[in-house]
């Protein structure tokens, strides 16, 4: 976890699971792996256990197997499909209509019906309840009634108490229908819904939430065994309510470490069985202990230079073409990180749908067009030194001084690291605007829609959009997407949108991560979510 | 102009002894002087003896001023140290000098021999001008029977009696007056113990200087001093001159003291009076009502617990005693 | 000794209330400096600002001294008092947990894992101590004197990487090769990490590892305290009693050179905690060390200063037990 | 006791009762130090008859705590080494026993009080444990046995409420009453030989003697040889029968304490006589004697003393160092001249 | 024991002097006047693993202020494709990840390492050594406060303590480490001079000066302090090194320098991971660490030895 602080990973269920919604078990498909024994696997300390509070990567690893949604990811191709929903439709992708599947029920024997869901749902958002996935209620109409504003915007402030405490947006139809109303035309709301933010949650879970935080109730195909042993281990049991296909294994041992490389020394002396991470430095020897064992595949986080729009020495694109121009990123990517990366030519992550390559045109080493386009701009002003920022104490100023090495070596251009700040006070810069050079930022994708890529990074006003960077035509291209009929349908429009970006470059592209998981010899077929990461409920073991 | 050049009067010191945990509270004292007159004259060498603990280093230190009494008075040259300026009490101070017990630690080992007997001069710059302090180190270096050439050296690089010679010659610096020697040779071997004692009779010869002597060893102080002022629990019991106390004891406490010194002649083994005296002294924080040394007397009395012996000529001691049946008794020397 | 105890006790509360209002300060500074710890929690996506502000508010950091620099925030420091003192309350972290079941959960592993290391420094140092001690000059003196020193100034976090890759994984798994080796060694005490099947085996080798920096200080201090007491009076004069020379080492100079050895332990418990911030990240043992570290880095201040507030608790008392110990071993100290 | 005593004499193979308890023959004892090589004792010998008293009578620094040290066994080793001699207890050479055996005479036959009570008193133990100790390893009893005899002890030495004080730590007791603990931990095992280094060095006068008088009472009352080392010339006049006299390693001058005083053979202890004031004689000139005592690491030629003697020749400063000659039947003095010495009054 | 003890002074002092007035000294043949620091520095010169130890130190304080004369590489020229290039006779160091001259990165990593132990120490010695001065010598509330003070930096573990600072400060660079490390590290050496001063203030020659009336300052500087200075010196000498080795430690769990600041604990914390391919990366700055460390704690054995009069 050190390279990343925090990731909002993909919503996934498993995939191995589609086949047979309703069919019981795995035994009648051999294929798809054996069943039973205990798969142990490596984990971080989670947030929290319940889906209205747990937003990062090793919550989402555990909330995944305890609970299911409205629908799920294919793994191969990401594509959306039902899951506890029968259906969701919209006619003018603003009031969508979900139908449930009946049967399902939770852990304590409650319902999984409508309410589970508008009771999940208005809990994460309702401003009092403090839940980290109230961030994804904020397109549902009423948001701003449970979860009003500091009305002078001045730090943090006792915020006033909410006008309601639910959201206007969602209407309860029968026991398996509901409607949701969202404040603006929105495709890809059906890729969003796979988000554990959107599981939902018993009765007595709302009730006492710390409890069932520690002890979670679930209504996916595995329960917690005992409760959540902090720092320590977190045990699940296949559930015996569950009426969807069952997970492989009999049961999933969580073994949390606060460092990845303590993690891989657990691996290297067989007590677990599956790593979906490796220690950076590992990444070779590991290739060469484990290659068999090793699964590798493209990713979905990017990680990008971000120019200050807003200061004139970045103001012409063509200085940050140059720039970019000067980077080779896989020479980078070889030395640091052992070649665990792939260079970024798009703003899109190769695996998405609509992604293309080489929409950046100026994401490959060519040190004379920088010059000229840098001469072209009247050069950089002399003296002055190219500024290169990025957070403290989570190695990023290792590649990034490899960059400004780069830019300094081509262009001539000294640079100068700013790398004391902590996270915090980091993003508080990136939101106040005062970068003065280039600074280092990553984005994950919220689901698997190629708009979680473009619109909050570069939408004229939008909240991810650090450089302050406005295009006028961008953003009519997206609202175009937005409002197409279909998801395909709005892949077309984006893909323009996305051209645009290739062009002015309000980020200087720099990788997509690669997926490195390991598995032990005892692990008979390993199973990877496209959006989602390891799926270990599908992932069987080999059994004698 | 008197020829009294040291005077106390009444002199005390209390250690307070406190209990309490955040406010202190005084529960009693350790009464280690409780009382002291004394007269020191202009030549004269003036022995104070008595056993560990009787309040005799402590008594010294007032007189030095290292330690400031609790009441009572002392006089130098006449003027009375409490209620003069700070300043005049400095002047005052430099009169009385200290010669210290023990010469290997009261030297300090990081400075030479010249900075050492140089420091007085330091502290009280107006004695010799800057110039003429090295010469003056020197001659007194001389004084004292050491080679002024070494000057520079530093203190370990002498044997004990070397320096306590040093710290002689570091007392008379100043000029002073009077010396306050605090057991000065008892920390030396007998053969180096000799030539001190010999030191010190001279430079009192040539100088004019009068001595404080305080020591537990009878049969030096009975070499050196004039008079002699026994001590004991922090209060004088008797004093006279040098052959008042050691030919004509009166005080049970003196006579036992004397009694106990062993002489060396082993001809008279078995021929001295010997008292010995059973017990130990008293805590100076708790001492016996009345007379402080009843509890080890044979002679006490009930009056002795009731009433305190005062420090007075008594019919039958001819010098000042604290007893109330003060009576002379020879036990220095063998009986016939 | 009662009143030793309560004056102690006394002196405790300046000391916990400095202790708590520096750590207090240091937060409040962060804070009014580097800007609130929960927009962090959001990483690169900006949160919307009612949400921002309810999680601020419910963790305690929407008091408005905070938004002003220097302000050492008095008020909210004596909330915290009230807090911590009247209802045991020391705070939530970003996930919402209570500080106090945070370290409810940590500290049996740092306990055993300290008990580990002590008792592994206390065993082995001293036998190291005693041996080189004894024998001034010899091989087994050298061989002590430098296997200490190069082990003092090893880096910590060096040794324990070393000693996970080789001892844990390499070594480990040669021995999980053997079948008959039984599995609390194979896969207990040799697993590079923590594991919570086997809670006591696999923390024996972080234990050593916490325990060997201060087993070479114990070593280094045990030899120096038999070298000064073995040249004692009174071990001369338990072999002038004809004692063996075991009872002689073993009672009458041991018991006395292991008086500073058992101070240095007791008051090495504070330091050895600390230590565990780098052996428990390594290790990955679930303990208060890695909790602390993981809390700092995320900038969860109540965590930090409520944890540390309950470790400085902790040093404070063991300070104390080692003041009475000390006491206990030595009647010479007489507290009062 | 004298049961103890019986049990103790056939332990030890080779002793002859008749022998004296204590003999030294040319005892050398040296410390290898870093500046050199100390010549701490050279050739020292005497011996000593029961019911004896022998003072060894020296300044700092002339070796006697070291005889006595080799005597018991218990130089600090290194950097002490006893390069030569013999000690005999009873005709048996200690310096020739194995350290188990050796072991067994410690305390037993030959016990030991040291000069500063304080530090040789173990201050982390009660004095009833140090005293029932002696019990408990040398005569098995047990440890409540042991503790009854401990009380006994102190009685025996005249400490006031012993019952109570046995359980009371070392720096608990005032001077004297440590020096008593030590006397009474010497006499436990009811030793033959009591070596005394210094006892009342530390003491005040009125305590000196106290202490003197009990020793003395002690002695008589068992028969026992004392060796007392000491610089206080009026001590040794008080109690000796015999005196040695030490200066840098060697015995000087050994004779009868009358004749010593009377008439010493030996310039070094005549200088000394002259040099002590007298509580009995009034205001006589003191005599030093001048310069210092050797350093031991340099010990000169001949007669180590020649440098401060008023006696000394050119013969004197010639090795070899003067041997003790016969002054009269019962007396030797290690002096060229010691016929002018003795006559010269 | 007397007569052990005075025959060893016999033995260890030079004077064999006359005592009286016409007797000539003569020192055991050398003339020259000596100190008792001189004395200590004739012994440690004459110690090879002091002389050993401070050459190290020498050399690597050396590296400290003049990198220029150890290297001509410039530690910031830097190609990704050099990246962990093993040591070859022109680089003897290597290459580190970045693709930078490895051996210039360990020589130019010292001054970071060195400043920070030296200004750090010299912090505790000037202002610790001050307040246990103080402390110590007036004694009373002057003491009970200072003192409380000193537990309140006491009670926090050393490491504990400075992970706390660290991450609250937020910045990490040489000051705030220098200060941190001078913060937590303080009331040792404060303790330690109490400690001496207190004994020493009742010694006798302290006294004797008291006595020909000098005053409290000349008692403090010239008496009091020269005496108490041994223990805090050797002291000292050990705490450069521990230091050196917390600087690593700090920056290993995240606290301590950022890149691109160049020091040792930045060179072993960014390449232990890498110690099992190419070892040799954690190997030299290790090396230089603990030979700098170890140097150290010698040289202040060697000192404790050489200024305790136990052992002369």
């Amino acid at each position: 976890m050190r390279g990343k602080f925090l990731k909002v990973a993909v919503a996934a269920t498993a995939t191995a699971m589609l086949a047979t919604a309703c069919g019981g078990g795995g035994d009648d498909n051999e294929s798809s792996g054996q069943t039973g024994g205990t798969l142990r696997v490596y984990a971080s300390e989670p947030a929290f256990l319940t889906p209205s509070g747990g937003d990062d990567e090793p919550s989402l690893y555990v909330i995944r197997q305890l609970f299911r949604g409205l629908v799920k990811y294919n793994a191969e191709s990401s594509a959306v499909e039902m899951d506890l929903a029968e259906s969701v439709e919209s006619e003018d992708q603003k009031l969508w209509t979900i139908k449930l599947k009946s049967g399902y029920t939770f852990d304590n024997g409650e319902a999984v019906n409508a309410d589970a869901f508008i009771r999940s749902w208005n809990f994460a958002a309702y401003g009092p309840n403090a839940q980290n996935n109230g961030y994804f209620m904020k397109r549902i109409v009423g948001k701003d009634d449970v979860a009003p504003a500091d009305p002078d915007g001045e730090g943090p402030q006792k915020a006033p108490e909410p006008a309601t405490k639910e959201l206007s947006g969602l209407k309860k139809v029968d026991d398996l229908t509901f409607t949701v109303e969202l404040d603006a035309p929105f495709s890809g709301f059906p890729t969003t819904i796979g988000y554990p933010g959107f599981f939902p949650m018993a009765q007595a879970c709302v009730d006492d939430i710390a409890k069932c935080n520690e002890t979670p109730i679930g209504n996916g195909p595995y329960k917690i065994d005992g409760s959540w042993q902090h720092n320590v281990a977190i045990n699940v049991v296949r559930s015996d309510t569950w009426k969807g296909e069952a997970g492989k294994p009999d049961r999933i041992e969580y073994r949390i470490f606060a460092d990845v490389d303590a993690g891989y020394a657990a691996f290297q002396a067989g007590e677990l069985d599956v790593m979906y991470t490796l220690p950076p430095a590992r990444y070779k020897e590991a290739k060469a202990t484990y290659g068999d064992r090793m699964y590798e595949q493209p990713g979905d986080s990017f990680t990008y230079v971000g120019m200050p729009i807003y200061n004139k020495a970045f103001e012409d694109k063509r200085i940050r073409q140059a720039l970019s121009l000067s980077i080779d990123r896989q020479s980078i990517i070889d030395a640091v990180f052992d070649g665990r990366f792939t260079p970024a030519t798009g703003y899109v992550a190769p695996t998405f749908e609509g992604a293309r390559e080489g929409v950046c045109k100026y994401c490959a080493k060519d040190v004379e067009k920088a010059k000229q386009l840098l001469a072209e701009a009247g050069g950089w002003p002399a003296g002055e030194k190219l500024i290169l920022w990025a957070n403290a104490g989570a190695g990023h100023d290792q590649w990034l001084q490899a960059v400004g090495d780069q830019i300094k070596e081509a262009l001539g251009i000294d640079y100068e690291l700013k790398v004391n700040l902590q996270f915090a006070e980091y993003l508080e810069t990136a939101d106040q605007k005062k970068f003065t050079g280039g600074f280092r930022l990553g984005w994950g994708p919220d689901y698997p829609f190629m708009e979680t890529y473009l619109y909050p990074l570069y939408g004229t006003g939008a909240g991810s959009n650090n450089s302050g960077y406005t295009n006028a035509e961008f953003d009519a291209l997206m609202k175009e997407g937005d409002s197409a009929d279909s998801i395909q349908a709005a892949i077309p429009s984006y893909q323009k949108a996305e051209d645009i970006l290739g062009e002015d470059l309000p980020v200087i592209p720099m990788w997509w991560s690669k997926v490195a998981a390991v598995y032990g010899e005892n692990v008979d077929q390993f199973v990877w979510n496209s959006v989602s990461d390891a799926d270990y409920g599908a992932t069987s073991l080999k059994q004698n | 102009m008197s020829d009294v050049v040291l005077e106390t009067r009444d002199l005390v010191k209390h250690f307070p002894l406190t209990k309490g945990i955040v406010f202190k509270k005084q529960y009693g004292a350790v009464q280690a002087v409780d009382g002291v007159n004394l007269q020191l004259r202009r030549g004269e060498t003036l022995g104070i003896v008595g056993e560990s603990g009787c309040g005799k280093s402590t008594l010294a230190r007032m007189l030095v001023g290292l330690e400031t009494p609790t009441s009572g008075d002392l006089f130098v040259q006449g003027k009375n140290m409490s209620k003069v300026s700070a300043e005049e009490r400095r002047r005052g101070r430099r009169n009385i000098q200290l010669v210290m017990q023990d010469p290997y630690t009261s030297l300090n080992p990081r400075m030479t021999v010249g900075d050492i007997i140089g420091e007085p001069f330091e502290v009280h710059p107006d004695v010799v001008p800057k110039s003429g302090r090295r010469g003056k180190v020197q001659e007194l270096l001389e004084l004292v029977g050491l080679n002024p050439e070494h000057i520079n050296r530093y203190p370990h690089q002498f044997s004990g009696g070397q320096r306590q010679r040093i710290g002689i010659a570091r007392a008379l610096a100043l000029n002073p007056e009077i010396i306050l020697c605090d057991e000065p040779v008892s920390a030396l071997d007998v053969s180096i113990q000799a030539q001190v004692i010999n030191l010190l009779e001279k430079l009192q010869k040539e100088l004019g200087l009068s001595y404080v002597f305080i020591a537990h060893d009878l049969s030096v102080v009975r070499h050196i001093a004039d008079r002699v002022a026994v001590m004991y629990l922090g209060k004088i019991i008797e004093i006279g001159t040098e052959d008042d106390i050691y030919d004509k004891p009166t005080h049970p406490y003196t006579q036992a003291l004397l009694s106990a010194v062993p002489v060396p002649d082993p001809k008279l083994r078995g021929l001295r009076d010997q008292i010995v005296l059973t017990g130990d002294v008293p805590s100076p924080a708790n001492p016996p009502s009345g007379c402080r040394f009843r509890t080890r007397c044979w002679k006490a009395q009930d009056i002795c617990a009731e009433q305190e012996p005062l420090l007075q000529i008594r019919d039958k001691s001819g010098h000042p005693s604290a007893c109330h049946f003060a009576e002379v008794r020879d036990v220095v020397h063998a009986a016939e | 000794m009662g009143r030793y105890v309560i004056r102690r006790l006394l002196q405790f509360i300046p000391t916990v209330l400095g202790t708590m209002f520096l750590l207090h300060y240091m937060t409040a500074l962060a804070i009014q400096f580097s800007g609130n710890p929960v927009r962090a929690l959001f990483g690169d996506r900006t949160p919307p600002p009612a949400l921002l502000q309810a999680i601020t508010e419910r963790l305690g950091y929407g008091d408005p001294c905070l938004d002003q620099r220097g302000n050492p925030c008095f008020g909210l420091f004596a909330d915290r008092l009230q807090n911590i003192f009247f209802h045991f309350d020391f705070g939530i972290n970003l996930r919402q947990r209570e500080v106090t079941d945070l370290v409810a959960d940590a500290i049996p592993f740092t306990l055993k894992l300290l008990v580990i290391a002590i008792l592994f420094e206390a065993v082995v140092g001293i036998a190291a101590g005693v041996l080189a001690g004894l024998r001034g000059g010899s091989f087994a003196d050298y061989l002590v004197k430098i296997s200490t020193v190069f082990v003092i100034s090893v880096p910590i976090f060096v040794l324990g990487v070393v000693v996970r890759e080789f001892v844990g994984v390499k070594f480990g798994n040669v021995l999980r090769g053997q079948d008959w080796i039984p599995d609390v060694i194979s896969s207990g005490m040799f697993s590079p990490v923590f594991k919570p099947d086997y809670p006591m085996a696999s923390l024996i080798i972080p234990g050593m590892v916490l325990g060997a920096t201060s087993l070479a200080v114990t070593a280094r201090l045990t030899r120096t305290s038999i070298m000064e007491n073995i040249r004692a009076d009174y071990v001369r004069t338990a072999r002038a009693k004809g004692l063996t020379n075991k009872r002689v080492i073993g009672v009458h100079t041991l018991r006395n050179s292991l008086i500073p050895v058992i101070t240095f332990l007791g008051v090495d418990i504070g330091a050895a905690m600390a230590g565990a911030v780098v052996t428990e990240t390594i290790f990955n043992v679930p303990g208060i060390g890695r909790l602390v570290t993981m809390s700092a880095r995320t900038g969860e201040s109540s965590v930090v200063v409520g944890v540390v507030t309950m470790l400085v608790l902790v040093v404070l008392v063991a300070n104390l037990l080692v003041d009475l110990l000390y006491a206990v071993l030595d009647p010479r100290i007489r507290y009062e | 006791m004298s049961t103890d005593v019986n049990v103790k004499l056939e332990a030890l193979a080779g002793v002859d009762p008749n022998a004296l308890p204590l003999q030294v023959k040319d005892l050398h004892v040296e410390f290898r130090t870093r500046n050199g090589i100390a010549h701490a004792v050279n050739g020292v010998s005497f011996d000593l008859r029961a019911g004896e008293t022998r003072a060894i009578l020296g300044e700092s620094g002339c070796g006697k705590s070291v005889t006595a040290q080799a005597i018991m066994g218990i130089l600090d080793s290194p950097p002490g080494f006893i390069t030569g001699g013999e000690i005999l207890y009873r005709g048996v050479d200690l310096l020739k026993l194995p350290e188990s055996e050796r072991r067994k005479v410690r305390a037993n036959r030959i016990a030991m009080i040291f000069q500063d009570a304080l530090s040789a008193l173990n201050p982390v133990f009660t004095v009833g444990f140090q005293l029932a100790e002696l019990f408990r390893k040398h005569r098995g009893m047990s440890r409540k046995d042991a503790k009854v005899r401990a009380v006994e002890l102190l009685d025996l030495v005249k400490i006031p409420a012993a019952s109570q004080r046995v359980n009371d730590y070392p720096h608990q007791f005032s001077g004297g009453m440590r020096q008593r603990v030590m006397i009474a931990m010497a006499l436990a095992l009811d030793p033959e030989v009591l070596i005394a280094d210094e006892p009342t060095t530390a003491l005040d006068v009125t305590v000196q003697a106290q202490i003197m008088a009990l020793l003395a009472e002690l002695q008589r009352e068992r028969n026992m040889g004392l060796v007392l080392i000491t610089h206080d010339m009026g001590v040794v006049a008080d109690v000796a029968d015999r005196i040695s006299v030490m200066y840098a390693g060697r015995v000087i001058e050994e004779a009868g304490v009358n004749d010593i005083y009377a008439t010493p053979a030996h310039p070094y202890t005549k200088g000394l006589l002259e040099s002590i004031p007298r509580l009995d004689l009034k205001g006589h000139e003191l005599s030093a004697i001048k310069g210092l005592p050797p350093a031991l690491t340099n010990i000169p030629p001949g007669c180590a003393f020649n440098p401060r003697c008023r006696y000394a020749q050119d013969v004197c400063r010639k090795d070899p160092a003067p041997p003790l000659y016969q002054v009269s039947p019962n007396r030797t003095a290690a002096c060229h001249f010691w016929k002018e010495v003795k006559g010269d009054e | 024991m007397s007569d052990l003890t005075s025959a060893g002074t016999a033995v260890g002092g030079a004077p064999v002097g006359g005592d009286g007035p016409s007797t000539e000294a003569t020192t055991g043949g050398e003339g020259r006047s000596a100190s008792l620091w001189a004395d200590a520095r004739r012994q440690l010169l004459r110690d090879p693993i002091f002389v050993i130890a401070f050459i190290y130190v020498l050399v690597v304080g050396s590296m400290a202020a003049f990198p220029k004369l150890w290297t001509s590489q410039d530690p910031r020229s830097c190609n990704t494709d050099r990246s962990r290039i093993s040591p070859s006779g022109e680089h003897p160091f290597g290459f580190d990840i970045l693709g930078c001259d490895y051996y210039a990165h360990a020589i130019y990593g010292a001054r970071p390492s060195m400043v920070i132990a030296v200004m750090a120490t010299s912090g505790i010695v000037l202002f610790g050594g001050t307040l246990g001065l103080l402390a110590g010598y007036y004694g009373g509330w002057v003491d009970t406060i200072i003192s409380r003070v000193m537990d309140i930096f006491f009670s926090l573990p050393f490491l504990l303590g400075a992970i706390v600072f660290l991450t609250v400060i937020k910045r990490q660079n040489i000051w705030t480490i220098t200060g941190v490390l001078f913060l937590l590290a303080w009331p040792t050496i404060a303790r330690i001079i109490r400690g001496s001063v207190i004994s020493s203030k009742d010694l006798d020659y302290v006294q004797a000066a008291k006595a020909v009336g000098a005053r409290n300052s000349r008692l403090m500087f010239r008496h009091i302090l020269p005496n108490a200075i041994a223990p805090m010196l050797v002291y000292a000498t050990i705490v450069l090194g521990s230091f050196v080795a917390a600087e690593a430690t700090l920056t290993f769990l995240g606290v301590g320098l950022q890149p691109p600041a160049q020091s040792w604990g930045i060179m072993i914390s960014t390449h232990q991971v890498y110690f099992l391919e190419d070892p040799w990366l954690l190997l030299f700055p290790c090396g230089l660490l603990v030979g700098t460390v170890l140097s150290f704690i010698l040289m202040g054995d060697a000192l404790r030895d050489a200024l305790d009069p136990k052992f002369r």
